[in-house]
């Protein structure tokens, strides 16, 4: 076989933020038609690497090729010039423009040339041709600042695929998508693949990436300490490479306790998207909610916390009525919810970590008028080292934070507040592994301390490893109630995505088997 | 159905004031008095139409007042100098879009917020304005330059009012059809997702400054036609009135939003009731109360007819 | 040679130094002063600075530039107050510091001041009002068009005026009243507007230059000229014209640049040690079309 | 050491800026000179100090001028009508809390820009100053009363600068070491992660605007004991001066972001200037030039510096 030179191609990358070296010397080269997984723990520089691939950061030193010829991105348009797209992990849409003109936002097709004069039809023609190709059903006319955070992802990964004519970086794409969602990427990415470019694929979800993975690069602290072809290592040795440390077990026991109910919903409504949803949570137990995207839960645990008006019923919180909900309510009573979207409703990106983590829980560092500042610095170190929140450094811009540490900083607010019930909404969307064991383990705590956890994921070997029972939602109904202990992935989703009149065959269950 | 209702809403509470105003004072609607309010709300709408453009960008410009007097007083001195009154107007046009050239090219290579470069441009430019003038007003221009402000074409409609439909009519279509339109809304939306789907922000940003004092070097023009005089004093404190009709319009001053069609309402309403006001011979005192209290008035009805259409329809 | 005045005062042993602080910068009126005061400077050997605030109504920023001119410590202030009661204690300081003050245009509510040279602005408003009601046969609807809240020279005239039209002509009256905001084109759309709801109207008042631009341009737009007798106040060149054409019956001037000349003038006298008159009348007179043309209106209007 | 840098960083371009004038003009530095500047710039430093509150969380203000005519125009009222001075003070300050108080709730309550409602409130509290006041001045104020703008304690710290000093501390001490201090950052930062959060918003929301409201009171005193007169056109477009100073300081049109510090400088920036300007007998006209020039460069200066320090130090 003759030499090749690779599709794509980066040499010791090396690049540092105010000082701080995040990438000290990486290379990476990927070939085309290859699925190339990049995996690493939180923070450990993957999207830093790929900014710099797309052209948004510039290196500090070494150099990037494309078959063989080395180029300079100076911004995000050269790297699109030569072919190279991304989906951004911090989703990067315009929240006024529709999702036609969001995926075709900088080719929109003309009409007239010379003036400039986009073609309106032809781009939603095009993109709902493009949509309903990919199996997304999405409507070209919505406005993004509208949809889902699944939906949302979705838009997104359109746009990317649509763009990239050599390569397509793809930034943990399935962060707010269920299995179902999830793939119809794989299908596309395949078929990307089959068209001959290269994919660049970042997730903390090796499940996914056995799916389709080629090769594997292992980045840590801003180092590859491994490359190789994806079957060649194990997922056990993947998270040693990437954590340096062996990993007993991800699902940590629980005290088994059960208490009074804490939480209790009745006939919660609101039309169109929940409708007559009736559970209770009690002390110590973990109740899973799991569902396709879109079946309403998060609708659901937001009426419950007050964020989104319900239309009837009741909730009651340790047997008293929670009447004229509103968060402010919810958290002085002893609730907190752990948004879904950490950027739109979660952290406030330009203020420090510290001041992020103790919002919810102000009141305790504050004593007379004064607050006290080194309280809220020793809080901020405690769960910044409980919960491997890496840079280690109160102060930081939370902005600044790689996706999964942001996440934990989310779940640290939660822990600092005191809250008797949890409604966790994708609590480790984008955590690492190792930290995801942190997090198992600090809800576990929670439990034992008598606390009711209500937890909402998509990832269901994390209900099953955690729930004590899991709530099944479909088109804003409670369908079923199962025992995780003695239940399988195959009968939770038999139940999410059963349709009236149609068996359990029509549902992909097969990532997960 | 619905969607003519959505198209007729934001003039709901235009058209309320109309009708109350008319009913009080009949003479609102004589054809001279409608001509009138054209007449006086055509410098504001028109700057307001660059200024809206500018905002739904995500940026801002304090200095249009004094743009549109350096531009008014450059104009003038043209044609005091000889130059034909198409020339001085031209002359008006191209001394405002140097400013916004100045303006847009400062923001976009210091990277420092727009509201502190056009504040400072403001200063700079009314200075200018007062220097060549030595403060005096520019007398002395021909006296068929007054048609473009109090001319009539066909002997019916006002000529501002046609400059305004025009250069209505080009932003709308530049904010609506054209790629640029997109890329404004974009920009003002969420200026990393615009730049990272290969947006040029920074031409784009300078490209809406330009229109923008483009407009405000015409408006100059209008203005300085109005009195026959070039004054290099005109203008002032126009910046908040224009800003104010962008907003009222359904503009944010934090960007991705604002239309052709609100700002026009949201100028018209302003200058419908300090006319309404003064025909009716309110003191000028309690002017200022009324006039004050229906812009609020006026927004939140609009408002709140937007949100309750919204949660019938969906 | 030409002598140097006996001052050293100041360390530098060079001229005198005079603040001459306006109302504002931008009127003809205002102009006129400036050339009045740089013209006794001249003749005096005194330096003129010349500085004024934004609006003619910021007191706050006067304020601020009488007390710079007393940081400076320049050798006298020529200030137009803004505002009767507002400058007080700012030119008491002044006094305090040994900076005399000479106040002019307007009058001011302390006796701290070395002489008052002033138009009487309420003697003004009255001149307007038995022209207006003179050529009005004694009957009829009038407009004014002011200035702005708060300006107390252009106050002085409206109420002059309105106090002789009540006092003396029961048959005339005032049916409107608004402000043009000492902005022409804003006095344009009053004047329109007030036009347009009173189409029967038979005369008009205007307060200061900017009102009176407003009104005239408002008048010949609407094709009213002749028929809307219009009284205006100050002058310009564009004003005269109009003045010409008919368009404006009369202008009721000040002396801007006398005011200015003597303003200046008084100040000098008092720095060489003499005591000049305490009040110093620079006088009205209305311009009309039939005395534009003697010497004496002349010499008024080449003044700057 | 870096610390130190950082702290004395946003200092830069003002000493710059004070070290030019000085040199240019010694009369400067004179004791009487710099409590001048500190007598002209406590005004809007003061209230710009409420408008840091309220940008903070992502508000703004533009009835702050009308609102400290209105109450100025009250105080002086309550002291003509034989209250002593120091109820008279009182008297404009809860004047002054009430139309805060009237904006917050009208923001929270209708969820409209408060850009729109502030605008309103700017023509109705002017209107009512105007309306009771017959557009006159209110005069025979005690002359004791004169002591708050003009007096020094101890014959040497002229008062207005001692009520700065109080006042920027109680805002710092609120911004950044308070429950409503965390709060005011997180609701600008993010309004709806702010209310996730279990924060009230509104409830704050008011009480910046109320506080705001009492600082802009606490200003019309002082203009008033300025001028011993209270005045109903007083505070004129001082809305743009007071975000102004928020805005050089580093303060933010879409929240989140600003400091007690910070707007101090951006006040003395803009005071000093026309200080200096005044003292170097500038024309009025070149003035302006220069002014907006310098505001452009300092706020540029103090930008570059940072971010050198940032990619620098860390
Ligand atoms: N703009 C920035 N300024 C300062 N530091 C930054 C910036 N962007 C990233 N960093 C730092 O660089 C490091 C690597 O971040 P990066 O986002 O590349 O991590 P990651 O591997 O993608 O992690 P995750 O799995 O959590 O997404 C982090 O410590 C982060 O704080
Ligand atoms: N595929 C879809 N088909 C129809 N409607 C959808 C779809 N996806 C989302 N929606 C709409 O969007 C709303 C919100 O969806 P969202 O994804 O937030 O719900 P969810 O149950 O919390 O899902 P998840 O948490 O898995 O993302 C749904 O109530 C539904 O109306
Ligand atoms: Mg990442
Ligand atoms: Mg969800």
């Amino acid at each position: 076989m003759s030499y090749e030179a690779p599709a794509l191609e980066m040499r010791v990358i090396t690049k540092s933020f105010a000082g701080n070296s995040v990438l000290a010397g990486v290379s990476l080269c990927v070939a085309a038609g290859e699925v190339h997984a990049l995996v690493g723990e939180n923070g450990a520089g993957k999207s830093t690497l790929m900014k710099v691939l797309a052209g948004v950061h510039q290196p500090d030193a070494g150099e990037i090729l494309i078959e063989g010829r080395p180029v300079r991105f100076t911004r995000p348009a050269d790297a699109l010039a030569h072919g190279v797209a991304m989906i951004y992990q911090e989703l990067s849409l315009a929240p006024h423009l529709t999702v036609a003109e969001n995926i075709f936002l900088g080719r929109e097709p003309l009409r007239f040339r010379a003036l400039g004069v986009v073609d309106r039809r032809e781009m939603n023609e095009r993109a709902r041709q493009l949509l309903s190709d990919y199996g997304f059903r999405l409507d070209p006319r919505a406005r993004v600042g509208r949809l889902s955070a699944a939906d949302r992802q979705l838009v997104e990964i359109t746009r990317a695929t649509v763009e990239a004519r050599r390569c397509v970086v793809m930034d943990e794409p399935t962060s707010s998508l269920t299995a179902h969602e999830a793939e119809e990427l794989f299908r596309l990415i395949r078929d990307l693949k089959r068209r001959g470019l290269a994919v660049i694929y970042i997730s903390h979800r090796l499940e996914d990436l056995d799916a389709i993975a080629d090769r594997i690069t292992i980045l840590r602290d801003g180092r590859e300490v491994y490359e190789g072809a994806w079957g060649e290592i194990s997922h056990g040795e993947i998270i040693r490479h990437m954590a340096g440390r062996e990993l007993k077990e991800i699902f940590p026991p629980r005290a088994a306790f059960k208490g009074e109910a804490l939480l209790r919903v009745e006939n919660l409504t609101r039309a169109g998207k929940f409708e007559d949803i009736t559970f209770d949570v009690r002390a110590g137990e973990v109740v899973g909610l799991a569902g396709l995207a879109g079946a309403g839960r998060t609708e659901l645990v937001e009426a419950v916390f007050g964020a989104q008006p319900a239309e009837g019923g009741e909730v009651y919180l340790n047997g008293a009525r929670l009447g004229a909900p509103s968060p402010g309510r919810a958290v002085r009573l002893g609730l907190g919810l752990l948004t879904e979207d950490r950027k739109r409703t979660g952290l406030c990106l330009n203020q420090a970590l510290s001041k992020n983590l103790t919002l919810a829980n102000v009141r305790v560092l504050v004593k007379g008028w004064r607050l006290r500042r080194g309280r809220e610095r020793t809080a901020a170190r405690d769960y910044i080292e409980r919960l491997h929140i890496r840079p280690p450094d109160p102060e930081k811009t939370v902005g600044r934070l790689s996706g999964g540490n942001q996440q934990k900083v989310l779940l640290g607010r939660w822990l600092f507040a005191d809250s008797r019930v949890f409604l966790l909404d994708e609590p480790t969307r984008g955590v690492d592994v190792a930290a995801r064991a942190e997090i198992y383990r600090a809800v576990n705590k929670l439990a034992e301390g008598g606390a009711a956890v209500v937890m909402v994921s998509s990832d269901l070997p994390e209900l099953l490893g955690m729930a004590d029972r899991i709530l099944i939602m479909r088109r804003g109904r409670l369908v079923a109630e199962l025992d995780a202990k003695r239940t399988t992935q195959e009968e939770v989703l038999r139940h999410a995505a059963l349709e009236e009149g149609e068996g359990a065959e029509k549902v992909m269950v097969d990532s997960y088997v | 159905m619905s969607d003519w209702i959505k198209r007729f809403l934001p003039f709901a509470s235009l058209i309320a004031l109309c009708v109350v105003i008319a009913a009080l004072e009949p003479k609102f609607l004589s054809s001279g008095n409608l001509a009138g309010v054209a007449r006086q709300t055509a410098v504001i709408t028109i700057i307001a139409m660059g200024m809206t453009v500018v905002m739904v960008a995500g940026g801002i410009d304090l200095s249009v007042g004094s743009v549109m007097a350096l531009a008014g007083v450059v104009g003038a001195f043209a044609m005091t100098n000889g130059a034909p009154v198409l020339e001085g107007i031209a002359a008006a046009v191209a001394a405002g879009a140097a400013c916004g050239l100045a303006n847009g090219v400062t923001i976009a290579a210091l990277r420092i917020p727009p509201f502190i470069v056009t504040l400072g441009a403001m200063g700079v430019y009314r200075g200018v304005a007062l220097l060549i003038t030595d403060g005096k007003a520019v007398v002395g221009l021909p006296q068929s330059f007054g048609y473009l402000a109090e001319g009539n074409l066909f002997g019916l409609v006002p000529v501002p009012l046609l400059l305004v439909v025009l250069v209505a009519l080009a932003t709308h279509f530049l904010l609506s059809s054209t790629r640029a339109g997109r890329y404004c809304y974009a920009i003002g939306s969420n200026v990393e997702a615009a730049r990272y789907a290969g947006v040029r922000v920074s031409r784009y940003q300078i490209m809406f400054y330009v229109f923008l004092g483009a407009l405000a070097g015409l408006a100059g023009a209008i203005e300085s036609a109005r009195l026959v005089t070039g004054q290099p004093t005109a203008g002032e404190g126009y910046e908040l009135r224009v800003i104010a009709a962008v907003v009222i319009g359904g503009g944010s001053l934090s960007g991705g939003q604002g239309s052709v069609v609100g700002t026009i309402i949201g100028s018209l309403i302003m200058g419908v009731l300090s006319n309404g006001a003064n025909l009716l011979g309110i003191s000028s005192f309690t002017q200022q109360i009324v006039i004050g209290a229906v812009i609020v008035l006026a927004v939140t009805f609009d408002e709140f007819q937007r949100r309750r259409l919204e949660t019938a329809a969906g | 040679f030409v002598a140097a005045p006996a001052c050293n005062r100041k360390a530098g042993g060079g001229r005198r130094t005079i603040a001459v602080i306006p109302k504002g910068v931008s009127h003809f009126f205002w102009q006129s002063v400036h050339a009045g005061a740089e013209a006794a400077g001249r003749e005096s050997n005194v330096e003129i600075v010349w500085k004024g605030p934004a609006q003619e109504t910021d007191y706050a920023g006067q304020t601020n530039i009488v007390e710079d001119a007393i940081s400076r410590r320049v050798d006298g202030i020529v200030l137009a107050p803004t505002h009767k009661d507002a400058l007080v204690p700012v030119v008491e300081r002044a006094a305090r510091e040994g900076i005399p003050v000479t106040i002019m245009d307007s009058g001011i509510g302390t006796e701290n001041y070395v002489s008052y040279v002033a138009t009487d602005n309420r003697q003004g408003g009255a001149n307007a009002a038995e022209r207006l009601a003179q050529r009005l046969g004694g009957k009829g609807r009038v407009a004014i068009l002011g200035v702005k809240a708060g300006s107390v020279s252009t106050d002085q005239r409206e109420e002059g005026f309105r106090e002789t039209i009540k006092a003396k002509y029961p048959d005339i009256e005032v049916v409107a009243f608004q402000y043009g905001e000492s902005d022409r084109a804003r006095s344009l759309d009053r004047a329109t507007d007030i036009l347009t709801a009173h189409p029967d109207l038979d005369g008009f008042f205007a307060s200061n230059e900017s009102s009176t631009v407003g009104a005239v341009q408002a008048i010949k737009q609407k094709g009213l000229a002749g028929k809307v007798v219009l009284v205006g106040f100050d002058s310009s060149p564009n004003l005269i014209e109009d003045l010409k054409a008919g368009a404006i019956d009369s202008l009721v001037l000040q002396n801007p640049y006398k005011m200015g000349y003597e303003a200046v003038k008084a100040m000098v006298a008092k720095l060489d040690g003499q005591t000049p008159p305490r009040t110093i009348d620079t006088g009205v007179k209305l311009l009309t079309k039939e005395n534009l043309e003697t010497p004496e209106m002349q010499q008024l209007l080449k003044a700057p």
